[in-house]
């Protein structure tokens, strides 16, 4: 028993925090002010809890098994969460359903957590629906906005859609080789085209969820709609635990064809990097642009991918780590503007820096972190994922990247332009920053600059894998 | 015994000047640079004599033969091993002669700036420029290795630049600067691959070596050196040629003669000093300093600087016929001569008897010094009493003007090489060389003699004699006087060494060999010239002496071949043309716009390619959700048909 | 005609399984979509049960996958169906024509 | 010495100048450190031709290394060899003059010092490090600061300007990383280090595909044809300071990337792709120099004319010779000098008269001699006069290109050599259009140059005459480093 | 031929043919009719391969739960009796085409693919409710006791979802609802 607290501890914490907020939503109404306080420090001690009493080993049977990469990895999802539970604190303060908001965003997490933790495909199954579905109904929470359920339904149903050609794949796979564990996957793979075809239908179900050309297509519209803490979450803490599961599918359970997932994971990248740039290119609103450029990362973590070595898992892990802060530290500065003037075009930025100069510099760290300059961590993130792609010697597949590199950079210098460069008459009034948006942001900032620059934390990553 | 410190003062002491006046004289020095500037080059220039006397008297001669001593070496940049630029001093009976020739002008025009150039607002800077190229001459002749010289050449080059455009708010001073500096600077390309042939083919930069190394008949060097040829021509040859082309750049010789008339825009004393007698012969001076291999390795280059300085001196004399601007006809009077100088080395062969010419050169160098320096040093005379270049303004000066007057008549005999003054010794030496190797040549030589003292002496009767002085010019002369002893001392000393330096036995001291050339005097050689030259003072006295209206009638007769000369056979418009139609919009305008259109272009196209590409793919995020399904579905079975069946 | 088997009924869901796609991919209506989802969702349990029964009877693998997609079918239908009635309260109409303000 | 030191005091000043509060106090702030750094870099100097003196003959000396990422084999190893001490030298020189010159800006006085400190770190950094991931780290660090200092204190059109130059660059470091990344994957133990990897022999199949994608990609950032374009605009946008770096500094990491990484490493790759370098660098020099011409602005005037002369830097290097690859390293430093002199003096001049358009001048000399002097040494310097630094640089590249007896070589070089012409032509044209002629009415009343002007160039310019006058220390320390680069080279069959 | 041949043709008809019909029609309620004896037809299917069990869970959530909450749903949203708009044909060609060539890739593969049954017959595990149930709520020994778990947490914040979003919210700017107050189902 004492197994099953350790190895699932993360789980059950969340789980406990969950049922504890749906005791104080029944029982008496606490003010939204007290609820946020209660659910930050709540979800603090979660990420604290996190990097204690780690252990190794397997439950159920082998469904559930844990590693020490796989408690960092979820304390990389619980540090997220935290900090969004920090960042839109203003967004928080005047929704009526904040409990609620927090039970959904928490099974979401929860099903991420078993996500990674999971060592078969009904578990794998499950826990991506509990991933989803939530989300779905988060993704409607501003209720009265039309794009918000317009948002919620396109989520739905392309998620629906997606589950049913992974069940089929699924099937398949079952079929063909009469498990459905990614243990004992590997010797009974022989790459026969059945599987092959069984495999690509598994494939498109994380390409969905990691928005991967030519699966993308809700994202943007998704991001768009949905409030800005869904989109956030979206975009970091769900897409960064698919990457972990999509990594670990790939390396452990379909080892032996890694020859077809290498190419079709190569080919993939390269598209999505392509048309992640070229959309983002064009874009006005910062969440829909925010969502093109975090379809353009995902082509990048690919590249890392089809490493296929320890540097494959580290590098893509190292980067997930990096996204989070930046990617959140764009969605804070974003959402702190949005909820206080309503604005979101990229054009509502220019003139931001004569009034808001510490979010500004927080904004384009943030940006420049994901467009990967130096000193940001953002750069050794990027690095590190080519240089494990380019393990394999193919110049041309990294060039392509390093090339896309640049167009990333003339999106991100469009809103740096903005903020700094144009000139506004009327430029984005003086914001006033809750403190907790302001000690998330600071703590972005921090993780921004500190995370490239203390090896010893892609060190520590590294010796876990 | 010599002291290398005091040879390198010789030079060291203008730099000093230079920066001293450049650096504070705006501030502290305004009236006194002047001064200063004159005692640090007098000083200078006892050194140099000084010198000149301890090679020529004492230390110089070892077993008959003037050696070529290296007093002061130092490695300034060592490219590889033997090959360097060395800063050094090197000795020998022509640097001697350059030395006090060029300390000697210069301080007599220092002297002369005094009063010429009083009350001017940049006086500190001028002496300062002065002091600037003094230095760079002084260095350029004691050179030891020929990259010094380049590196000195540069620098007479832009103290040149600087000095014609004093006056920098004239508008055609500024473009006769640029004019001089762009010319040369093309000619120095020419010396420069030169130099990088040269340095290739000897594996050293060293003047000693090289000469050595490129004229021993043995030598691996010379022999790859002459083995190698292009367009039937050796290897040597067109470095020589090539260095030649500097030469003739620095030295106005055809077809680079356009810059010299125009850079009489520069202060007059600066034109006697840098235009006259010291920086335009720096190309005879580099000729004869790579004599030996001129004549010993690639006699095909040395015939090229006969003929060249042999046209040159005869068109430039046809020309100053016809010029009006006195200081542009001593402008190409100047030419002339240095085509002689030029011509006389290139008849010249090396050693004993045959090394006549290389005498000669030298000789005449050397006189022409005094007296073109003189003439330009009246000619500034004149014009500080007039304020006006132009012949017509002037007139009957012999009154107003007397030392000036008698000075300026010295120089005419002498440049007309009337004996006895000096001109008539040198020139009849050159013509003796000419007779001697080339026929052609030594014809080409006596006619310009001839034209030569006609042009000089048309310059005289117009100045002094013709109409009479005008009322204003009498009034003037009441307030200005003919400039007082600064300007009168220079003109009596330079006029004195006019008339008397053709009595130096040249050839003791200065041969192409070294050892002491017997030079003969032949009489019946002489008389050709001499005749030549009263003929010519003849018709000017028939033409000019007094007022008339010949002048205009013959060139009316001639009047396509006066309007050739005039123009200066349109060697300007020719290089106008090709500047600007040739150079500017057929070379760089297409270079601009091909860079503005074609590669920045491109490199924008590439943007505006993505951006294109970003605008026509939008359609794909129609906002259907059925719409995503469908190629959700399509990439799906594509992407499993593609690994199936395609890309095992 | 042969003793139905294995691939007959793997006949029979992938038929049903690109039904469900048609349905999915055509219709027009939000709630008839929801249907067509039910279509492919059953077409895999049918894939499922018959894997385990013809090919892998030793373990009941196929039948919980079958039991669990059951469930969660139920959970997406009903928070699908949420949705769409809160899209019907803001757009009047579950046409999915009508939902596509997003987009570009 | 310690080489660290070169890092961490601007990085202390950068940080120092963020914390104060006003504009006088950053201003002195950032004067003290670039002081500091520019007294390091002379110490530097100095302890380097000690050590060499004394005995001394590793290759790199000073060195430093500590562990960075060390699964991937990254660690912060700096180490100095003459090359490298001379462009600290010039990095120092650059910066202070820079920080000098922009003693009047009023916009946001605290970004612009901070930034164009940061620059200083990436320089630094990428001239120390020994190490080629870091080497990488350092050379992207200097391009958004550059982004921002031309979009934010530019003219002109800036931000068009702006993009261009952080695009292109990136896009010439995005080549470089590939490159890297290649030579990284060769080796079996699979590290940065400079030094171990110039122990290693890299196989000539990737020599081919990397030392391309390495010289183009570093080659950007020398202006490289035709990848210069960004050249001309970004110069002419960016505010004085900002251009003096960009040309001065900027440019010289590509010029130093392309000799130390590209070419030392891989020295098969160099020999099989010289002619083309020769051919594009020739094309630079000659094409620069004939663009120059037809521009009115001085600042596109002295940018394409950057063109021309960074051209010899790759022609140096491209001719694979001992002499003309440290001609090309004396090029670096004194084109470095030179045309951050140049810039400052534009400023200067445009701060006065509100113009660039040498049209729109004239007579300057007359109102403020100091400055014009300033211009007519700078033009001379550019035209390659002896006595100062361009004319030994010029000519210890032509010395070393003569040293092939083949006809390509030859009519390259004389090609090169053509450019000193034009060089003379152009310049003479802006300096005489601007300096002399008569005074315009509106000019009347400029003043010359105040103190931090006066000081800024004449650090500059002693920087320029200790070259031009005694070449022979700048080319003591750098030869040796060439010889060994050589001598890889001449191993090649 | 035998009974049962038949018995499974017909089912297989049943399904097919109501499942096409369900996404053919142009009436909506009758397109709920058809899923539900599709539905029917898959849960006969299991039967077929005796598989009580999950024949008894198909009909009793989907054609008890789902199909009444979708027919619910119609209610609420739809007048019935009114056809639906045509989808443009373009649509619905290349729709087709998509299907088919799906259809037949994968059939294609699945007839390439020779299944065998590799196990023993007598270590078969009859799918009764016994063994489900234990195996169900196991902890061990392939136990489902997690997925279990699982499926009850996603259950419980579907509801929370629904409830949320269906239920009619107190801020007044929902009074412009058609309907007066859409209850919802879930709760």
């Amino acid at each position: 028993m004492n197994e099953f607290v350790t190895l699932m501890k993360s789980e059950l914490v969340i789980t406990v925090i969950i049922f504890l907020l749906l005791f104080i939503k029944l029982g008496s109404g606490m003010k939204n002010g007290m609820l946020l306080l209660v659910i930050q420090n709540l979800l603090l001690l979660n990420l604290v809890i996190g990097f204690f009493f780690n252990a190794e080993g397997n439950l159920f049977d082998g469904m559930f098994h844990t590693t020490a990469l796989i408690a960092f990895q979820k304390s990389i999802l619980n540090l997220g969460v935290y900090l969004i539970s920090l960042l839109f604190a203003g967004w928080y303060m005047k929704s009526e359903h904040l409990a609620e908001f927090f039970i959904l965003l928490l099974s979401a997490l929860l099903g991420l957590d078993l996500l990674i933790s999971s060592g078969n495909f009904l578990i794998f199954f499950l826990s991506l629906e509990l991933a989803t579905i939530p989300l779905a109904a988060m993704a409607n929470f501003d209720l009265e906005k039309k794009i918000s359920s317009e948002a919620a339904m396109k989520m739905i149903l392309s998620s629906a859609f997606s589950s049913g050609i992974l069940l089929f794949g699924i099937s398949l796979v079952y079929g063909a080789t009469g498990t459905i564990s990614f243990a004992a996957l590997p010797v009974l793979l022989d790459g026969s085209p059945l599987q092959i075809m069984a495999f690509v239908f598994l494939i498109t179900a994380f390409a969905f969820k990691l928005s991967i050309v030519p699966f993308h297509l809700w994202t943007a519209d998704v991001y768009e709609g949905s409030p800005i803490a869904t989109t956030s979450f979206l975009s970091v803490i769900s897409k960064g635990a698919i990457a972990f599961v999509f990594v670990s599918v790939l390396y452990k359970a379909f080892q032996p064809m890694h020859e077809v997932w290498h190419n079709m994971v190569m080919m993939l990248s390269i598209i999505t990097m392509i048309i992640g740039n070229l959309f983002a290119l064009r874009q006005q609103n910062i969440k829909r642009f925010l969502a093109f450029s975090s379809i353009a990362q995902v082509g990048f973590i690919l590249v890392g991918i089809t490493g296929n070595s320890i540097d494959g898992i580290s590098s893509v892990v190292y980067f997930i780590l990096i996204y989070v802060f930046s990617n959140l530290a764009a969605f804070g500065v974003a959402a702190a503007i949005s909820s206080q003037t309503g604005k979101e075009k990229i054009d509502d930025y220019k003139g931001l820096y004569k009034t808001n100069p510490w979010l500004s510099w927080v904004m384009a760290l943030a940006l420049f972190s994901l467009a990967g300059i130096p000193p940001t961590a953002g750069f050794f993130g990027k690095l590190f994922l080519l240089t494990a792609g380019a393990a394999n010697d193919n110049y041309g597949f990294i060039l392509i990247a390093a090339l896309n590199l640049i167009v990333s950079l003339y999106y991100y210098l469009r809103v740096i332009r903005s903020i700094f460069m144009d000139k506004n008459e009327q430029p984005v009034e003086k914001i006033n920053i809750h403190p907790s948006t302001k000690f998330a942001l600071i703590i972005c900032a921090a993780g921004i600059i500190l995370v490239g620059l203390m090896s010893w934390i892609y060190d520590y990553i590294h010796t876990l894998g | 015994m010599l002291n290398a410190t005091y040879i390198a003062l010789i030079p060291l002491l203008p730099l000093a000047g230079f920066l001293l006046l450049g650096l504070f004289g705006r501030k502290y020095f305004k009236n006194s640079s002047g001064i200063i500037a004159t005692i640090i080059l007098l000083v200078a220039t006892v050194l140099a004599i000084y010198t000149a006397y301890t090679y020529f008297f004492e230390v110089g001669k070892v077993h008959g033969v003037y050696q070529k001593l290296i007093p002061l070496k130092y490695t300034w940049l060592e490219f590889s091993k033997g090959v360097s630029i060395d800063m050094g001093i090197l000795l020998d009976p022509i640097t001697c002669m350059m030395l006090v020739v060029i300390t000697f002008v210069s301080l007599m025009v220092h002297i002369y700036s005094l009063a010429y150039m009083k009350g001017e607002e940049r006086f500190a800077t001028y002496y300062s420029f002065l002091g600037l190229f003094t230095f760079s001459m002084l260095a350029l002749v004691i050179s030891s290795n020929i990259f010094q010289i380049y590196i000195f050449w540069e620098l007479v080059g832009v103290s040149s630049f600087l000095l014609i455009g004093f006056y920098y708010d004239k508008p055609s001073a500024v473009a006769a600067c640029k004019k001089a500096f762009i010319v040369t600077r093309f000619a120095d390309l020419g010396f420069l691959i030169g130099i990088l042939m040269l340095s290739f083919y000897s594996g050293t930069l060293d003047f000693n070596t090289l000469i050595e190394r490129l004229t021993s008949p043995g030598s691996t060097e010379l022999s790859t050196a002459l083995s190698s040829s292009f367009l039937g021509i050796s290897a040597l040859t067109w470095a020589m040629i090539l260095v030649f082309i500097g030469a003739a750049g620095k030295s106005a010789m055809f077809p680079l003669q356009i810059w010299l008339p125009d850079a009489m825009e520069g202060p007059t004393p600066v034109s006697a000093l840098i235009h006259a007698a010291t920086m335009v012969v720096a190309g005879v001076f580099l000729v004869a300093r790579l004599f030996p291999i001129f004549a010993l390795s690639a006699p095909e280059a040395l015939q090229l600087v006969a003929y060249v300085g042999a046209i040159s001196a005869f068109l430039a004399a046809i020309i100053a016929c016809t010029q009006t601007d006195i200081k542009r006809v001593l402008a190409f009077s100047t030419i002339s001569q240095i085509g002689y100088m030029m011509f006389a080395l290139g008849v010249s062969k090396y050693g004993g008897e045959n090394g006549l010419g290389y005498t000669a050169s030298m000789f005449h160098l050397f006189t022409h010094a005094m007296f073109k320096a003189l003439l330009f040093l009246g000619a500034g005379s004149i014009i500080h009493f007039i304020h006006s270049n132009e012949m017509k303004d002037m007139g009957g000066l012999r009154k107003l003007l007397p030392i000036t007057h008698i000075t300026f008549l010295v120089a005419c005999l002498a440049i007309s090489g009337i004996p006895p003054f000096a001109g008539f010794f040198s020139k009849e030496e050159i013509l003796l060389a000419a007779w001697q190797q080339n026929t052609i040549i030594y014809w080409i030589g006596l006619l310009t003699s001839g034209l030569t003292a006609f042009y000089m002496f048309r310059l005289y009767f117009g100045i002094f004699w013709s109409k009479a002085p005008s009322l204003s010019d009498s009034a003037h002369r009441k307030h200005h006087g003919e400039g007082g002893f600064a300007m009168m001392l220079p003109l009596v000393l330079l006029a004195i060494g006019a008339a008397a330096a053709g009595f130096i036995p040249f050839g003791n001291f200065v041969s192409s060999d070294g050892k002491v050339l017997e030079s003969e005097f032949h009489l019946q050689l002489s008389i050709a010239p001499v005749t030549f030259g009263l003929i010519g003072i003849f018709i000017a006295m028939w033409l000019y002496k007094k007022q008339n209206d010949k002048p205009d009638k013959i060139a009316a007769s001639i009047n396509g071949l006066y309007k050739l000369a005039w123009n200066k056979f349109y060697f300007d418009e020719l290089y106008i043309f090709l500047t600007k139609k040739i150079i500017f919009n057929l070379i760089a305008k297409p270079a601009a716009w091909f860079d503005k259109n074609v590669v920045d272009g491109l490199i924008n196209a590439t943007g505006n390619t993505t951006q294109f590409i970003s605008k026509k793919i939008k359609g794909v995020q129609s906002g259907k959700v059925q719409q995503y399904a469908a190629y959700f579905l399509v990439a799906a079975i594509a992407i499993a048909v593609l690994f199936i069946y395609w890309w095992k | 005609m042969m003793q139905p088997g294995l691939y007959h009924i793997l006949f029979i869901s992938t038929a049903l399984f690109f039904i469900g796609v048609f349905g999915f991919l055509t219709r027009k209506n939000l709630i008839t979509i929801l249907m067509s989802v039910e279509l492919i969702l059953n077409s895999v349990n049918l894939n499922f049960i018959a894997f385990n029964k013809y090919l892998w009877p030793e373990k009941l693998d196929g039948l919980f996958f079958t039991i669990f997609i059951i469930a969660i079918a139920a959970a997406e239908a009903a928070v699908a169906i949420a949705i769409i009635i809160n899209l019907y309260r803001s757009h009047h109409s579950i046409d999915v024509d009508n939902a596509e303000e997003l987009k570009y | 010495m310690n080489l660290s030191l070169l890092i961490l005091i601007p990085l202390i000043t950068a940080a120092a100048v963020l914390l104060m509060r006003n504009k006088q106090q950053v201003k002195w702030v950032a004067l003290v450190g670039t002081a500091i750094q520019l007294a390091l870099a002379l110490v530097l100097l100095f302890a380097y031709r000690n050590e060499v003196a004394s005995g001394n003959t590793n290759q790199f000396l000073f060195q430093q290394q500590y562990e960075w990422f060390p699964s991937w084999h990254i660690s912060f190893h700096l180490g100095v060899d003459g090359i490298s001490v001379v462009m600290v030298l010039l990095t120092s020189l650059v910066v202070i003059a820079g920080v000098l010159v922009s003693w009047n800006i009023e916009k946001m006085t605290k970004e612009f010092y901070f930034l164009l400190i940061l620059l200083s770190i990436g320089a630094y950094g990428f001239f120390l490090s020994l190490d080629l991931f870091i080497l990488f780290f350092f050379l992207e660090i200097a391009v958004i600061p550059k982004y921002l200092l031309i979009g934010i204190w530019g003219s002109g059109k800036k931000e068009y300007a702006a993009n261009k130059l952080a695009l292109m660059l990136m896009g010439g470091s995005a080549l470089v990383l590939v490159g890297l990344l290649g030579v990284y994957f060769s080796s079996e133990v699979r590290t940065f280090d400079l030094i171990k990897l110039s122990h290693l022999n890299i196989p000539v199949n990737i020599q081919m595909i990397c030392f391309p994608l390495l010289f183009v990609g570093f080659g950007v950032f020398t202006a490289l044809f035709p990848f210069h374009t960004w050249v001309p605009d970004g110069h002419s946008s960016a505010p004085t300071a900002g251009s003096m770096f960009l040309a001065g500094i900027s440019m010289k990491l590509g010029g130093y990337g392309c000799l130390r990484v590209a070419t030392y490493l891989m020295p098969e790759g160099a020999k099989q792709y010289a002619n083309i370098i020769i051919v594009l660098s020739t094309i630079a020099i000659l094409y620069g120099a004939f663009a120059t011409m037809m521009q009115k602005d001085l600042k596109y005037m002295n940018a394409y004319s950057s063109v021309s002369h960074v051209g010899f830097v790759l022609f140096g290097i491209g001719m694979l010779t001992k002499t003309a690859m440290t001609g090309a390293v004396i090029q670096m430093v004194s084109h470095g000098l030179m045309t951050a002199l140049f810039f400052a003096v534009i400023g200067m001049i445009y701060e006065r008269t509100h113009t660039r358009q040498v049209n729109e001048m004239g007579g300057l000399l007359k109102v403020m001699p100091f400055i014009t002097t300033l211009l007519f040494i700078v033009g001379l310097c550019s035209l390659g006069l002896p006595g100062l630094s361009g004319f030994v640089a010029e000519i210890t590249v032509f010395m070393g290109a003569w040293e092939h007896p083949d006809a390509f070589h030859r009519i390259a070089t004389i090609l090169a050599c053509m450019s000193i012409v034009v060089t003379a032509v152009y310049i003479l044209r802006a300096v005489s259009r601007t300096a002399m002629g008569s005074v315009k009415e509106s000019f009347a009343h400029i003043t010359d140059a105040k103190w931090n002007e006066r000081l800024a160039a004449i650090i500059l310019i002693a920087g320029i005459l200790a070259i031009g006058v005694a070449p022979f220390w700048i080319n003591d320390l750098i030869k040796p480093g060439a010889e060994i680069i050589m001598q890889k080279i001449m191993l090649v069959p | 031929m035998s009974g049962s041949t038949i018995i499974f043709y017909m089912l297989a008809a049943l399904t097919l043919v109501s499942g096409l019909f369900a996404v053919g029609t142009r009436q909506i309620f009758r397109a709920a009719i058809f899923l539900l004896f599709s539905l029917i037809g898959v849960a006969g299917l299991y039967f077929w391969m005796q598989y009580e069990f999950i024949a008894a869970v198909q009909i009793v959530v989907y054609v008890g739960g789902i199909t009444v909450l979708i027919i619910f749903s119609i209610f609420l949203t739809q007048q019935t009796g009114e056809k639906m708009p045509k989808q443009k044909l373009g649509r619905q060609i290349f729709s087709a085409l998509a299907a088919f060539c799906g259809f037949a890739l994968i059939m294609l593969q699945v007839y390439q693919h020779t299944f065998t049954f590799t196990g023993s017959l007598n270590l078969i595990v009859d799918p009764n409710v016994q063994n489900i149930g234990n195996q169900m709520l196991g902890v061990n020994n392939g136990g489902y006791a997690l997925p279990f778990e699982v499926v009850s947490m996603l259950l419980l914040a579907a509801l929370i979802g629904c409830i949320l979003i269906a239920a009619p919210s107190n801020s007044p700017k929902r009074g412009e609802l058609p309907h007066s107050n859409p209850k919802s189902e879930t709760t």
